[in-house]
């Protein structure tokens, strides 16, 4: 009998299903292997069925998204409570996700910049229709701040190796080690096909923003001089954004050994400049003009401080 | 691999009422003892003392402890002892953390509650950390025997000379052309005025002659690469122009030289008198090799000198103007620092008239007047020509002083009171010891008072105001007025007088910060070298293998100097001849599996012990080089460079256990 | 608490859960009588992209705004691209023009045949009466044939490879730079664009011949598009060339009014003198309205500011294509329905000549010899100020509006994306579906298709969501009796089985 | 009530200047504030940013960094790397709303006790005045 799956998304932008979808042919097999009891597209109305399956009678719920609605939320656990396994699917799920950055505003301020001050209202009446909008919560959170979360695919979105590895292993019966991310647990530097032009002395006076350059195709970014998150960030994308001739931005989140992502990339990114006074220094990251968007451009959500302080 | 379960046994020490004053010690136990994997919790008066250790050894058995939390002093104090306790307690010594809760809580502060709290968070935050430690072991580094010692003074020579009869070999560098440094200068010394040439000199020439010294004066270190056992030293030696192998001391050519006057202030002599530009320091000089100074040879100045001096050298040839300086690599095992001091710049303290009036004088110039082989021939005649029929000797210039050094120097009083007597001895003056306290603790000092005090020289207790030559009564014509408020007769004194001597203090010297980084050790907050533990380890710094000889680490006389010169010397040779030493396990590793080859790490290791492996694209650690500072760790990006004793785990656990009820 | 006039109505609650902006929602009101008195089509989420813009830096939106859609995002990318060429007032080269154009059009290919074969393909290639579960991608397959299944996934995978060979990564490209793109194009790389171009342009052609086969030779089908059901009289807006022939990548917007008469034609960059949004309490999206014609609530006629775009109305704004084959099909196109076309349903084949066209445009443009010229970049030295770029995004215009301060950090950013521009068109298309579909309350299966078919014509982005597989959009009807308490739900779900219960 | 917060400190003390300067302190009898407490690392150039912003994350009002003076590092130049690091790290926390007063990276060498009272009572006094660090509360409890 085949296992029984779910797919269901919170916020997020559609790329994680795509991301299924470029396993091209391979979709084929996968809907073949497994048993669809859960379509996300159909959530609202088949939530009520999945309240009345058995606690665990889904095998696996693959999640992708953040959680940012009371919404969501609720979803979350009740597919916690009837799935043996879930998985968060993707950069979202998994970190937070760019919609992540949001954790620099409020559920407020985002509603003022879009519609100035009278915009829409969780509740509004019009000739005796009622009509409802779901809360927006001031933070997005990752889904393991949800709820327990058994395997992480990483990537925004996940390669379709990564994806076909992932589904492989989480359909193979031997299972991997629980919270286990399943991507090489070693940074990007690893595959990347410039790794060879890396100098053996990483040293700085000075970064640059990726606009201001015509970078080389053959060397190592980091090398010149542009910020790449390569050494920080986990392997299994296939080194695609430098394959594109762009900087690693560091989508495929830190590997195991590392708690908060963008802190560690910031302290390596700090260690390897030349200066040792202070204006220097300061001269020396005036590129750097963004630290959160550069460092937690994913991760945000999942970092230590979570979101920007709240007066 | 660390053990499965968990069991930690939480010492807190009272250390006598240190701790438990300020620090309710049996609370913080209690406490210790609801924490998670805590299965033993005690207080005890002294943790450090054997049966405290004692406690550890059992309970590690009878209650099969595999982690141990001391909470008491600072690991810089006891770590070692409680490391050793779990070791002979069959765990591994590193299963232990300690936490400070004397120097970091009950003797910084006054608020029993919260100090008592804050011990807490340091026991939970140490509790927690000590459970992710891990079984370590100590490297082993093999000593080499030879030894630096750097500074000829007495300090250096008595360490040198202990070594070497040891059967060690030294190189004694030394950065004047002579060795023999301050004692040198010295006629007579305190309390029992037997000459200082007389003891001083058969040991400097028992360096020069000693096999197992290389002796290397006007050079200096340059440049110092290694760590303990193995350290390597660069030094530079400066040329003197005469080749030490080549003289035979005979000195013809000082005679030869075209300068029939000397004529450039003599530095050994401090300006009393003069000498040529080729010259030896003092007669009894070792080496017994003249030097040339370039700043004043007219050959070197114009090139037009007939160098009369090189034909008296004759076929010797050991004259060479076309010397160059000299670079040596040297390899050391253990370094000896006997650099000194240098006395305080009287001219600092203008009232007292230094540098004003020709006969005012520093206690060190008068050393050399009282001196048989000084300027004078011991002669003391000040610079007017006349013998002075009164001195006045101005005790601590430049210490106990607010504006100048706050510290005691120790020896002023004593060579004050010598000096006094001296002088007395060579003119028979009457003679005036301004002074603010007599300090005479040392065999004989307080006995050479009482005889100072039967000669008639007159005690006068009162800091001395200023030193003037404005006259206001007929008998204070021609003379030097001391204003004194004499604080036992109660009122202000001026006392006429024709020679002033200044007994100025001993402070560190102006190269003290040079060394020290040279040498990576610190400097205590008046600038002397700072040693490991004023108590415990006073001849130890906080670098192994280097040690403290002299007045480099605070002033003191020459007993004590030589006692510490022999102690630094023992250290020495205790490590070489255990032949090697064992290091501390906390350096950094890589974790083959996760590294990524960015090679970040190795423009973090300024010791270059990161190396590249290309064949299997990983960093490696060598881990004899690293010295455990950890900045690749925290710069790694992907977390693969670990430290041991200091891994993420552990510190984050810290920072939670202190933060936990926050 | 509900008030006792409200417990009377009924309501229907037709919820197809879809992206974008999150879950498109639609909410229909019966009076007493069961008659529709009001249907709200809400979007009920929103994630403030315009607002945690700011303080990012200029070079990082083509990357961040990629996010909004994982649909669309090399349409999000482009016009982002092209707002920072603005920004920094910097020209990109030829050749970079022609790369992104190149790989912007690979990718319509790619956007528009899936849309066809998994998403509007069920409701004509199987037909609009077919038992309901067999219309989705399986049916298809069933009539179509395996292995042209297999082809349409071989098509795309190929396109796919394209993107990501140029611009890095398929779903959200990382390529766009502003005055050019971040790296030539190889020779090799070139030439396996001309090779995939050509399959494309028969893959196209064979899709044509598929529609004309299945849907136009039918008499029910051309009744169902020409249907008063789904007839709008409204605007259209669309980018055209010069010579006013439609083009995805760069050009003029021009707007045309319900009698197909050019009403105005401006540069992207004063969208904001032409184009109006206004926010509805009631949702989170945002509707566009012309600014010259004014709001006038739901409505279509020429007194209506609504306006559409996608397919048709870029078919309907443009006076031909700028490619042979598209060209051809444009006048049959409307040859057979006539200039402009109201029929929201004939989206479904203006945007299989769009298909065509833009296969074609990618042929053109990899046979360009200059397209692999190494020079693919301008630096910029202007200092940045304001930018806005425009693409015609397969669900149609696309605005992207930046502001920054000296450093080229964000201070304003304004987006409009292609549903918005539709929104209102979408609303009053759903009110007249229901308002004709509905009546005393009775509710059936052939409503929930109908009212889907209206609301995916327009491939709304909100229906991203349902180009995943199996494909096809599920709805849900609500029929709630007095005190607001669920009579009986109606739904069909994604594997296309009916629910009754 | 503003007099009635207490602020938590977390100190970072390398093992050879600062750490050893809190020893002398504590030798001396120097009377501070109890507010800090100290992780020791043997260098200032171990202090990963991660530390920094756990501590935060965790309820430190306020983090201190004591390295050894410039050119006085035990390692050559661990203190240069916490410096680089502490410049970055201060312009990311202000664009997380908190206050640079915050953190703090203080050279303080052996010498130096008395040192070690005034940054850490200046510092208890500035953080009183800014008042408590309260990070976001959490969304929920996992389930």
């Amino acid at each position: 009998m085949k296992p029984k799956a779910a797919f269901y998304w919170c916020a997020s932008c559609g790329g994680c299903e795509e991301a299924v979808l470029d396993l091209a042919e391979g979709v084929l097999d996968v809907v073949a292997a497994v048993d669809i009891v859960f379509w996300p597209v159909a959530l609202d109305f088949k939530a009520k069925d999945v309240e009345g399956m058995e606690d665990g009678a889904i095998d696996i719920s693959f999640v992708n998204g953040a959680v940012r609605t009371g919404h969501q939320l609720e979803m979350a656990r009740l597919l916690r409570r009837k799935s043996r396994l879930v998985v968060a699917f993707g950069a979202c799920a998994q970190l937070g996700g760019i919609p992540g950055l949001a954790n620099l505003t409020t559920a407020r301020e985002i509603l003022c910049e879009v519609y100035g001050e009278d915009g829409p209202r969780r509740e509004f009446r019009e000739n005796g229709h009622t009509l409802t909008l779901p809360e927006l919560f001031d933070s997005v959170y990752p889904l393991n701040r949800a709820i327990p979360v058994d395997y992480f695919v990483p990537g925004c979105p996940p390669s379709p190796k990564i994806v076909a590895d992932a589904l492989q292993t989480l359909l193979s019966g031997v299972l991997p080690e629980p919270g286990t991310v399943l991507a090489p647990d070693r940074a990007m530097c690893d595959e990347c096909p410039r790794r060879d032009s890396h100098p053996d002395e990483l040293q700085f006076d000075c970064f640059h923003r990726v606009q201001e350059r015509v970078l080389d195709t053959g060397a190592c970014i980091l090398a010149q001089g542009v910020p790449c998150l390569g050494p920080a960030t986990r392997a299994g994308c296939g080194a695609r954004c430098i394959s594109g001739n762009m900087p690693c931005t560091g989508c495929f989140g830190p590997t195991s050994h590392v708690r908060d992502y963008g802190a560690k990339a910031l302290c390596s990114i700090a260690s390897v400049i030349g200066a040792s006074d202070a204006d220097e220094i300061d001269r020396m990251f005036e590129n750097i003009v963004d630290p959160v968007g550069t460092f937690y451009r994913y991760s945000l959500p999942s970092s230590f401080l979570e979101r920007k302080r709240l007066e | 691999m660390p053990e499965r379960i968990v069991r930690i046994g939480v010492y807190t020490c009272h250390c006598g009422s240190n701790i438990a004053a300020t620090v309710d010690v049996k609370a913080v136990a209690e406490f210790a003892a609801t924490l998670p994997n805590v299965v033993l919790s005690r207080d005890y008066k002294y943790m450090c003392s054997d049966p405290g250790q004692d406690l550890i050894r059992q309970d590690i058995r009878s209650h099969a402890l595999n982690r141990i939390v001391v909470a008491s002093c600072s690991p810089h104090l006891h770590e070692h002892t409680f490391r050793t306790a779990l070791k002979v307690g069959g765990l591994n010594p590193f299963y232990f953390h300690m936490v400070n809760i004397r120097e970091q809580a009950s003797w910084v502060h006054e608020n029993r509650v919260q100090a008592t709290r804050k011990a807490k968070d340091l026991v939970r935050a140490a509790v927690r950390r000590v459970a992710f430690h891990e079984p370590l072991k100590r490297g082993r580094v093999a000593i080499h025997p030879d030894v630096l010692v750097l500074g000829g003074g007495i300090a250096g020579i008595h360490a040198a000379l202990t070594l070497a009869n040891a059967g060690k070999h030294v190189y004694l560098v030394e950065k004047e052309p002579t060795i023999g440094g301050h004692m040198a200068k010295f006629d007579k010394t305190f309390p029992t005025l037997d000459c200082a040439a007389c003891i001083l000199t058969p040991k400097m020439s028992a360096v020069r002659s000693h096999p197992n010294i290389t002796l290397w004066t006007y050079s200096e270190v340059v440049k110092v690469d290694g760590y303990v056992g193995n350290y390597k030293v660069k030094v530079l030696r400066h040329p003197r122009y005469i080749d030490e192998d080549l003289c035979a001391g005979c000195l013809d050519c000082l005679e030869a030289c075209v300068y029939k006057q000397a004529k450039v202030p003599d530095a050994f002599n401090l300006g009393l008198s003069k000498r040529r530009p080729i010259y030896i320091p003092f007669p009894q000089a070792v080496p017994q090799v003249p030097v040339i100074d370039p700043e004043t040879c007219i050959q070197f100045k114009s090139g037009k000198c007939k160098t009369t001096c090189v034909d008296a050298c004759g076929e010797r040839h050991a004259i060479n103007l076309h010397a160059e300086p000299q670079a040596h690599e040297i390899e050391v095992g253990t370094v000896i620092l006997a650099t000194g001091f240098q006395t305080f710049d009287a001219a600092r303290v203008p009232y007292y008239g230094y540098g004003r009036y020709g006969n005012v004088y520093t206690a060190l110039e008068v050393e050399r007047l009282v001196n048989a082989s000084g300027p004078t021939a011991g002669q003391v005649v000040m610079r007017d020509g006349r013998t002075p029929q009164t001195v006045g000797i101005v005790h601590c210039v430049g210490s106990r002083d607010e504006n100048t050094h706050r510290w005691c120097s120790r020896v002023c009083c004593m060579y004050s009171l010598k000096l006094a007597h001296l002088i007395k001895e060579h003119t028979g003056a009457e003679v005036f010891d301004f002074y603010i306290d007599i300090r005479t603790p040392g065999k004989g000092f307080e006995e050479f008072y009482q005889k100072l005090l039967n000669e008639r020289v007159h005690f006068v207790r009162g800091r001395v105001a200023e030193v003037t030559d404005w006259v206001l009564d007929p008998s204070e014509e021609g003379r030097l007025v001391i204003r004194v408020e004499d604080t036992l007769a109660g009122f202000v004194r001026r006392i006429p007088v024709d020679m002033v001597v200044l007994a100025t203090g001993l402070e560190p010297r102006a190269d003290a910060p040079e060394i020290r980084r040279l040498f990576n050790i610190s400097c205590a907050g008046e600038g002397f070298f700072l040693e490991r533990h004023p108590k415990l380890a006073p001849v130890n710094t906080f670098t192994d293998g280097v040690f403290l000889a002299g007045c480099c680490q605070s002033p003191k006389d020459i007993p004590d100097t030589v006692a510490q010169a022999g102690a630094a010397a023992a250290e020495a040779l205790a490590l070489i001849d255990a032949g090697y030493i064992e290091t501390e396990p906390n350096t950094a590793h890589v974790e083959e599996s996760l590294c990524c080859g960015c090679k970040t790490c190795m423009s973090m290791c300024p010791y270059h012990a990161v190396s590249f492996l290309p064949e299997i694209y990983k960093s490696r650690v060598n881990e004899v080089l690293c010295k455990g500072c950890g900045t690749c760790v925290a710069a790694c990006p992907s977390g693969a460079m670990r430290q041991n004793l200091f891994e993420d785990d552990e510190i984050f656990a810290e920072i939670e256990g202190i933060l936990t009820n926050a | 608490m509900e008030t006792a006039t409200e417990t009377a109505k009924r309501r229907i609650t037709i919820d197809p859960v879809t992206r974008l902006e999150g879950h498109g929602k639609i909410e229909i009101f019966l009076n007493d009588k069961g008659e529709v008195d009001r249907a709200y089509f809400q979007v009920p989420e929103l994630r403030g992209f315009e607002k945690f813009a700011q303080g990012r830096t200029a070079e990082s939106m083509p990357q961040i705004t990629s996010r909004i859609c994982g649909v669309c995002p090399t349409a999000h990318h482009m016009a982002s691209t092209k707002a920072l060429d603005r920004l920094y007032q910097v020209e990109p080269p030829p050749v970079a023009r022609k790369i992104r154009e190149l790989v912007y059009n690979t990718f319509m290919v790619e956007d528009h045949a899936l849309h066809f074969y998994f998403l509007g393909g069920p409701d004509f290639v199987v037909g609009p009466r077919a038992p309901a579960q067999d219309r989705n991608v399986l049916g298809v397959i069933a009539k179509v044939g395996v292995e042209t299944a297999g082809r349409v996934i071989a098509m795309r995978r190929k396109l796919r490879e394209l993107v990501a060979l140029a611009a890095g990564k398929a779903v959200h490209p990382v390529f766009g730079l502003p005055g050019g793109v971040s790296k030539p194009l190889a020779q090799e790389d070139a030439a396996q664009f001309r090779q995939v171009a050509a399959e494309a342009v028969e893959f196209a052609q064979f899709t044509l011949g598929l529609f004309q086969k299945v849907v136009l030779e039918s008499a029910d089908y051309v009744d169902l598009i020409r249907s008063d059901l789904f007839t709008h009289r409204t605007y259209y807006m669309g980018m055209v060339d010069e010579q006013n022939r439609l083009n995805f990548y760069d050009g003029q917007l021009r707007v045309v009014a319900p009698d197909g008469h050019e009403w105005t034609k401006f540069d992207a960059a004063a969208y904001a003198q032409h184009i109006a949004e206004r926010c509805e309490p009631w949702t989170y999206m945002k509707f566009c309205y012309l600014k010259g014609i004014g709001w006038r609530g739901f409505a279509d006629g020429p007194e209506s500011g609504v306006y559409c775009v996608a397919p048709l109305a870029r078919l309907n704004a443009a006076e031909g294509m700028a490619t042979p084959l598209a060209q051809e099909a444009y006048l049959q196109f409307f040859g057979t329905l006539g200039k402009p076309v109201h029929h929201t349903l004939a989206n479904h084949w203006a945007r299989i000549i769009e298909l065509l066209y833009a296969a074609e445009r990618m042929q053109q443009l990899a046979l360009d010899p200059e397209i692999t010229d190494p020079g693919v970049r301008t630096l910029a030295t202007a200092a940045p100020r304001e930018g806005i770029g425009a693409v015609e995004a397969p669900r149609g215009t696309l605005f992207h509006h930046y502001q920054t301060d000296e450093r080229g950090l964000i201070t304003r950013c304004n987006l409009i994306v292609a549903t918005q521009n539709n929104a209102a068109r979408i609303s009053l298309g759903v009110e007249k579906a229901a308002r004709g579909l509905i009546s005393a309350g009775h509710v059936d299966d052939g409503i929930l298709n109908m009212v889907e078919m209206a609301f995916r014509a327009y491939d709304p982005c909100l229906g991203c969501a349902t180009h995943a597989l199996p494909g096809s959009m599920p709805l849900v009807v609500r029929v709630c009796g007095p005190n607001g308490r669920v009579i009986h739900t109606l739904r069909r779900d994604a594997d296309g089985k009916i629910h009754r219960n | 009530m503003p007099e009635e917060f207490e602020p938590k400190i977390v100190a970072f003390f390398c093992n050879w200047c600062t750490y050893l300067a809190a020893d002398l302190a504590g030798t001396s009898r120097i009377k501070y504030a109890p507010n800090a407490e100290v992780v020791r690392v043997m260098c200032s150039g171990r202090v990963d940013v991660q530390f920094v912003l756990k501590a935060f994350a965790k309820g430190a009002d306020g983090v201190l960094i004591g390295g050894c003076h410039p050119g006085d590092c035990h390692y050559q130049e661990g203190n240069y790397k916490a410096l680089r690091r502490y410049r970055l790290l201060q312009r990311l926390l202000r664009q997380m709303g908190i206050e640079e007063e915050r953190l703090r990276l203080e050279w303080i060498s052996a010498a130096e006790g008395d040192r070690v009272r005034v940054v850490i009572d200046e510092m208890v006094e500035t953080l009183r005045r800014l008042g408590p660090l309260h990070k976001s509360e959490a969304l929920m409890e996992v389930a």
